[in-house]
């Protein structure tokens, strides 16, 4: 059967680094797979094409601050959060003047049944809200 | 167009001609030789703008931020709609406030919700002495009869008499 | 049956933001589906991975030059076109030196036979004309 | 058969441009064909979704070096490499402080048997050697 | 928790409930009804820090850059684990030199191999001569009895008597 | 080689060892123990350069910009090549003007279709008095017999006798 989904960005969680996902409305849809609390969960072993889009942007240039983007996953098998793909960004911003930076992480991985996949950003606050810049997505190969 | 005058667009599906939904509904079943199109309303949080064949209604996908506005709520025919407060405009996301044109330059174009100021240097005979984003140059005054220009105006303060 | 395209950069229409492409020649193919006057047609309701590059490049840095790089749909069921993905570009160059800058889109898009998918780009004339460098592809998964 | 691969970056071959890849351990790994010598080697004619993906990171700016990233096969039948996808890349950094940049290439490709393909890049002593920032990978469509 | 005390985390899998594997070792074969879950240790270059289980081990997928010394080696509980050498401190993959405060500015707070140091200007009171990494501002020497100040002391200078 | 004593390069295919096609030709069918290959010319737009087996030419993808001129024409052998007209070099798809030296700077490294000028100041006994992409330095006149030096030359003018 397929599987395959495409989130659209709803908001950081609360004091977490984790981005919440729209699941439904919009673009946004899952097929063979479910969305739960930040993560999609896999629920046949396979690979699996993942993707993860996110449109940074502010109308200052923090100094110095780095940003990290990651995939990770985790098992019910294994007690630790396991890194899939990363970007880290450094100097994506200069001057005092609005500016925008995209960060594209796309890759074939391995995943097993019950593993849960999310992102997660270090600086949530940067990143754009709007549907069509910041997305996550996955389907079964 | 009167209402009453008004042929609803049609499509073509499945060699039938079918009438096209009005704004606000969308497709529930198309026609077929016996029966006419079935249209239905957009559910809550979706919109139709246009006549239109959809199988499903577009979502309103337009949220305001802050310092915005919602200049349209979002209703069956309508996507929602914002717009900056006044005195700012929308740069991307952000809702920024008009430049000012500092002293020696006026405005020359008003900011709206979506474009900045646009300024320039006052010309020769105008002056504007102080920073705002909505003042123009003003035109230095002339000293009526009898009265003797005690400092000339530049273009940024004006006469003195 | 499979259904795919990889088309490479031709040029800008005339006084237009939509781009034009090459679906034959070089590295270019259609197979399953049409390529016709800016527009992938999709002949085949279901899911589709769609992807979009550019490289973006010049000689002098335009001041304050928002860049929007869109992939959208048209359908003859409603006459709005429908944004899908979405890169927009601030402060991507600085100084009066050459500079090159990429924005690459891709995800999975549900489309509707009868859809016809383009590119816009609001400042065409900042696109590279190589066809390694900027390209616009899909397949159905 | 599923043919498909996700490599990690090792290290750039000696005195080369071109890159060597990780096939086994951690995320990385192959199915249906092999790698060999920095060269995925195809072993089926089809069309073949291929990405590469660099970090380049650097503590100083290197002066006006422009970085060449570029996805190439190698076929018996032509005794010429030929260019697939490239990037280009121009004031990538500035200062005189850490930075990153990130370079992605993803395409559908034509490929047949006995083709092998490799990443090239013009600075590798810019690429980020964590297999989580840098990766490359096929599967077949 | 005494060895003896502790009860291994279980899983359930085809409806039976299993026991976990401990750290070091992965499941090789899960338990039925029959026989106990199966675990082997992981191969070299492999660990599980934890109890667990996965049906491989993880990749000690951590190596050590120029200038950084292995504070934990890699074996079957542990990934490998790397520092940057005393005076330098980890920025993205490098290890770069702990910052120098310069003349006038002092360490408040000592650099780590995780952090730079950071520095403040001197206080009302205190001085810094030199651009040093490690040392904080200095109070001024008060001239002791029957000695007079020759020059009072600055940010960047003691006071001399 | 002459043509004569040149053995064309082979290849197997299917268990039989099949002569490759000759440069501007490709392979229209693979030999078989029966027959020998058979090529057929490229079409117009594409090129082979060398002996091949491939099932399809090259096309000729390199587009003459602005400022270029076509120096080799795309046909069955070749790809099209373009160069810069004289005075510019290719600095990624762009033709770009050869940088002048400024007067007391002279070339040492002429300008290529591919390159700039590198230029370099003048050493002692040398000057440049203008700014120029073509010429290097120049060495400093010496005052002929009675004749006296009124102004010694720097790396910018020339001695003044
Ligand atoms: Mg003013
Ligand atoms: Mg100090
Ligand atoms: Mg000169």
């Amino acid at each position: 059967t397929k599987r395959m989904a495409h989130l659209t960005v709803k908001s950081a969680s609360r004091g977490s680094e984790t981005l919440l996902w729209e699941p439904v409305v919009g673009k946004a849809f899952t097929e063979g797979m479910e969305y739960r609390d930040g993560a999609l969960l896999i629920n046949e072993t396979g690979q699996y094409f993942l993707y993860s889009r996110l449109l940074l942007r502010g109308t200052t240039c923090p100094r110095d601050r780095a940003v990290l983007h990651r995939v990770f996953k985790r098992s019910g098998r294994y007690p630790a959060a396991i890194s899939l793909l990363e970007d880290r960004k450094l100097s994506y911003c200069s001057g005092e003047r609005m500016w925008t930076s995209s960060s594209y992480l796309a890759a074939v991985v391995q995943l097993q049944k019950f593993d849960r996949v999310s992102v997660n950003v270090s600086e949530p606050q940067l990143v754009s809200l709007e549907p069509a810049n910041t997305y996550f997505g996955i389907y079964k190969i | 167009i009167p209402e009453a005058l008004f042929t609803p667009p049609t499509y073509q599906w499945n060699g039938v001609t079918c009438q096209q939904c009005r704004p606000g509904t969308f497709v529930k079943q198309h026609c077929t030789r016996e029966k006419e199109t079935q249209c239905e309303a957009c559910p809550a949080l979706y919109y139709t703008q246009y006549w239109n064949y959809v199988d499903k209604c577009r979502y309103c996908n337009v949220f305001c931020a802050e310092k915005q506005i919602e200049t349209q709520q979002c209703n069956a025919t309508h996507n929602r709609a914002c717009e900056c407060e006044s005195g700012y405009y929308l740069d991307f996301e952000f809702c920024t406030r008009h430049s000012p044109c500092p002293p020696g330059s006026g405005v020359v174009r008003n900011g709206t919700p979506y474009q900045d100021v646009t300024c320039a240097p006052c010309e020769e005979g105008y002056f504007s002495s102080k920073s705002s984003s909505t003042q123009p140059c003003q035109k230095h005054k002339e000293c009526g009869e009898g009265l003797l220009v005690s400092l000339h105006g530049s273009e940024s303060h004006d006469t003195l008499c």
